[in-house]
């Protein structure tokens, strides 16, 4: 299935999708960002609001990308990207990195998918290609330990085909543990009732947004364009 | 909205403590007790408490204190009899207070499970004595090991050294026993320190109990002597 | 005799590490790599290796040179791809080297219980997955657990900021990582530093290693840089 | 059974028997004192060795008591008694003392006794009056995990009855975990052969340490008299 969308759709940017998804996260929350589109929302948390980013590499506090004059060797988060620590940060052992996500004591992980089914299911740590070497990294605590999950994505593969699928046919990270998809095209809640948008993008109507989406999806009451915060 | 897990008094740190609830009480002897906590959930009134400490208590203040009043229905403990525990020991001779003893090693790993996620642990220690009775044993590379379950509790009551307003935590030498454990192993922690200091003073290589683990944090009064 | 685990050469900190050998390597990313006792091995001529390492190395030096020289039998690690990991990746498609993956969490869980004299503990972590395949499962309060076992080496080779001669260490900003969990879990624990400093300068408070878990220490070329 | 013993035998005091015993620690050990006689060692560690103490409660490189005007009551060892700390030393939270202990990282741990068996079987945690509540502490995890253990004891009970014996009738702290018995009359090693007996107390012969003891006991070819080693 390969569907192109009206050139009138105004698809998010991958960093606009982090933004999407920063904006919605409480204050006070204690949340971890997976690799990928996930990690982008480092460097556009919402202004004046305190959120305590968790890397599993064994930091808390983690603020935004350096300039590349104030880079250090050893201050990376787990995307082996170059990061800053806030005040009120700490260094841990890893081990104690997930005491704090398999002991449920993070509010929120943001991961990235290369599949979620209907029902939560996520797939998102080897592909089918058996070429190259799996790597799981830490998604699988993530998807078992946190308090919510949710996924930020593309909403097709680079073929076009659904990511958001009826059953997933990748190996899975864990079962039924999304709770919300933020996607370049639509915000949808994983609720006991269905798949529920709550967002698309401006331009996207629900059957072309169906078009490209495996189950069936349900149109939110209130549901509303989605509108990219500023940072 | 900025983070602040600073409460003005005791009576708001300890406020939601109820009858029936799980408290641990970090300290080990005199060092590291939560007095002005214990105090506060003495002041409250909360009774048919389950209580998770090293010791029992020891003179007439804190632990002692709650246990005396008779407001501590079990007790879940390593090592309750002590010089001075004569609270307790009456309590107990009277068969006024269940008593579960615990390896003290497996006390604080069943501590650590729970704040870890962690379902079960096979631990050597006891194995083969009556504190292993009904516990299930396995064999493995030729030893016997125990399984030991995660110890949960819906408050944790802790005191540390300093605090910032997000939570974060250090302690003074012997005194940080088990609050870094019982941080992580309740619903509820909360911290009598004896100075808040400004966010970002800590050094963040030296914090010992990440914010992530607290909830409440109050100054304690530094000027109060407990006979304990 | 006093206590000086200090050696003066890479070659004696990792003399007697042989072929056929388990070796725990600490770093996450490049960050907390022992490069030089990594080039230490390699010189030495070990092979038949098994490494447990969180990632499989990249760019040309350190554990990707280990890799990359034929080395390494088998390795067990969370994320062995990532950008860079060429070496790894070649060997891997012409299936010159055996990987065993482990969830990121559950690796170093297993590592501090094989440093703790834990002999298995439940997680839920993998649980429903292929990475639980063959695993005991357990039903424990209504979730899904997986027996995981203790994950000891013969050797770890750790990175830190600064050591005494007793072998207490500290670490920098995220290079801690893997380091104090893998300095327990291992026969021989063997440091590469920054720095060396007098007996009773790092305050205890701060200490995150303490001497305990530490055999061997060696001062690393602050100087040279490495393709990793 | 109660044995009076010549007057003409010099018992050690436990102060010394703590003596003797720290005497025999190897250089650069990390040791773990337990209550009782064992606690007394801190105080008279053999001059110009490095012995590295530690204590259950969180601490390693326990130094010797302090002076009265210089006690801290953050400061104190799992006996609950006022200590120091050696230029080495470190805190750490509980959990990790007892990763020390029953990871097999100590070398040694001098533990009481009410009861020790000629098979090494230990008991010293609960006696058999209940009405005292009983009181485990780390003596099981220090007798399942220490490299070697060391017990410190009187040679017989208050009322003159021996503590080493054929079976334990107090319940057990741990299997076959004693290797050497540091008493007020003998030193004793635990060996698959036998009890050996390598050291008695200045004036005493093996008829009479042997009406003290349950088990048989063995005289060791070079046994010498005990010597107190000063401090």
């Amino acid at each position: 299935m390969s569907t192109a969308l009206a050139e009138s759709v105004t698809k998010l940017s991958r960093l606009d999708i982090a933004r999407r998804a920063a904006a919605m996260i409480p204050d006070g929350s204690y949340v971890n960002l997976g690799i990928g589109i996930p990690t982008l929302a480092a460097n556009v948390m919402p202004a004046g609001r305190e959120i305590v980013l968790h890397s599993e590499n064994g930091i808390l506090g983690v603020g935004p990308a350096p300039a590349e004059k104030d880079r250090d060797r050893d201050l990376i988060n787990a995307s082996k990207e170059y990061v800053t620590l806030l005040p009120g940060g700490a260094y841990f052992v890893h081990s104690d990195a997930f005491v704090m996500i398999r002991g449920g004591h993070l509010d929120l992980a943001l991961l990235g998918a290369f599949e979620v089914a209907a029902n939560g299911d996520l797939a998102n740590w080897t592909t089918a290609d058996r070429r190259f070497p799996p790597g799981v990294g830490g998604a699988m605590d993530l998807a078992a330990g946190a308090k919510a999950i949710w996924v930020l994505t593309d909403h097709v593969t680079k073929k076009g085909e659904p990511k958001i699928v009826n059953a997933c046919r990748l190996p899975l990270t864990a079962k039924g543990v999304v709770k919300r998809i933020f996607t370049d095209l639509a915000l949808i809640d994983v609720e006991p009732r269905g798949l529920v948008v709550r967002e698309m993008a401006p331009g996207l109507t629900l059957e072309a947004l169906q078009a490209v989406t495996e189950p069936a999806l349900i149109l939110a009451q209130d549901w509303r364009e989605m509108v990219v915060p500023a940072t | 909205m900025p983070i602040d897990k600073i409460v003005p008094s005791v009576a708001e740190a300890v406020s939601g403590i109820s009858s029936g609830m799980t408290i641990m009480i970090s300290g080990f002897g005199f060092a590291g007790v939560p007095n002005d906590l214990i105090q506060g959930v003495l002041d409250l009134g909360a009774t048919d408490l389950t209580v998770i400490s090293n010791n029992a208590g020891t003179g007439t203040d804190g632990l002692a204190a709650l246990i005396g009043s008779g407001r501590v229905r079990r007790i879940i403990c390593s090592y309750p009899r002590s010089k001075g525990s004569d609270l307790f020991d009456a309590r107990y001779a009277a068969g006024e207070i269940e008593l579960e003893l615990v390896p003290q090693g497996t006390l604080s790993e069943r501590m650590r499970a729970a704040g870890a996620g962690i379902g079960g642990f096979f631990t050597p220690t006891g194995a083969g004595t009556e504190l292993a009775a009904g516990k299930e044993i396995r064999m493995i590379d030729g030893r016997e090991y125990v399984l030991e379950t995660p110890l949960r509790a819906d408050v944790a009551l802790v005191q540390a050294q300093a605090a910032d307003r997000w939570g974060n935590l250090v302690y003074a030498k012997a005194g940080r026993n088990f609050g870094p454990v019982m941080a992580m192993a309740a619903d509820l922690t909360v911290v009598q320190v004896r100075e808040i200091v400004p966010l970002g003073l800590l050094d963040p290589e030296v914090i010992v109990t990440p914010s992530i683990f607290v909830d409440r944090v109050t100054l304690m009064d530094n000027e109060r002597e407990w006979d304990i």
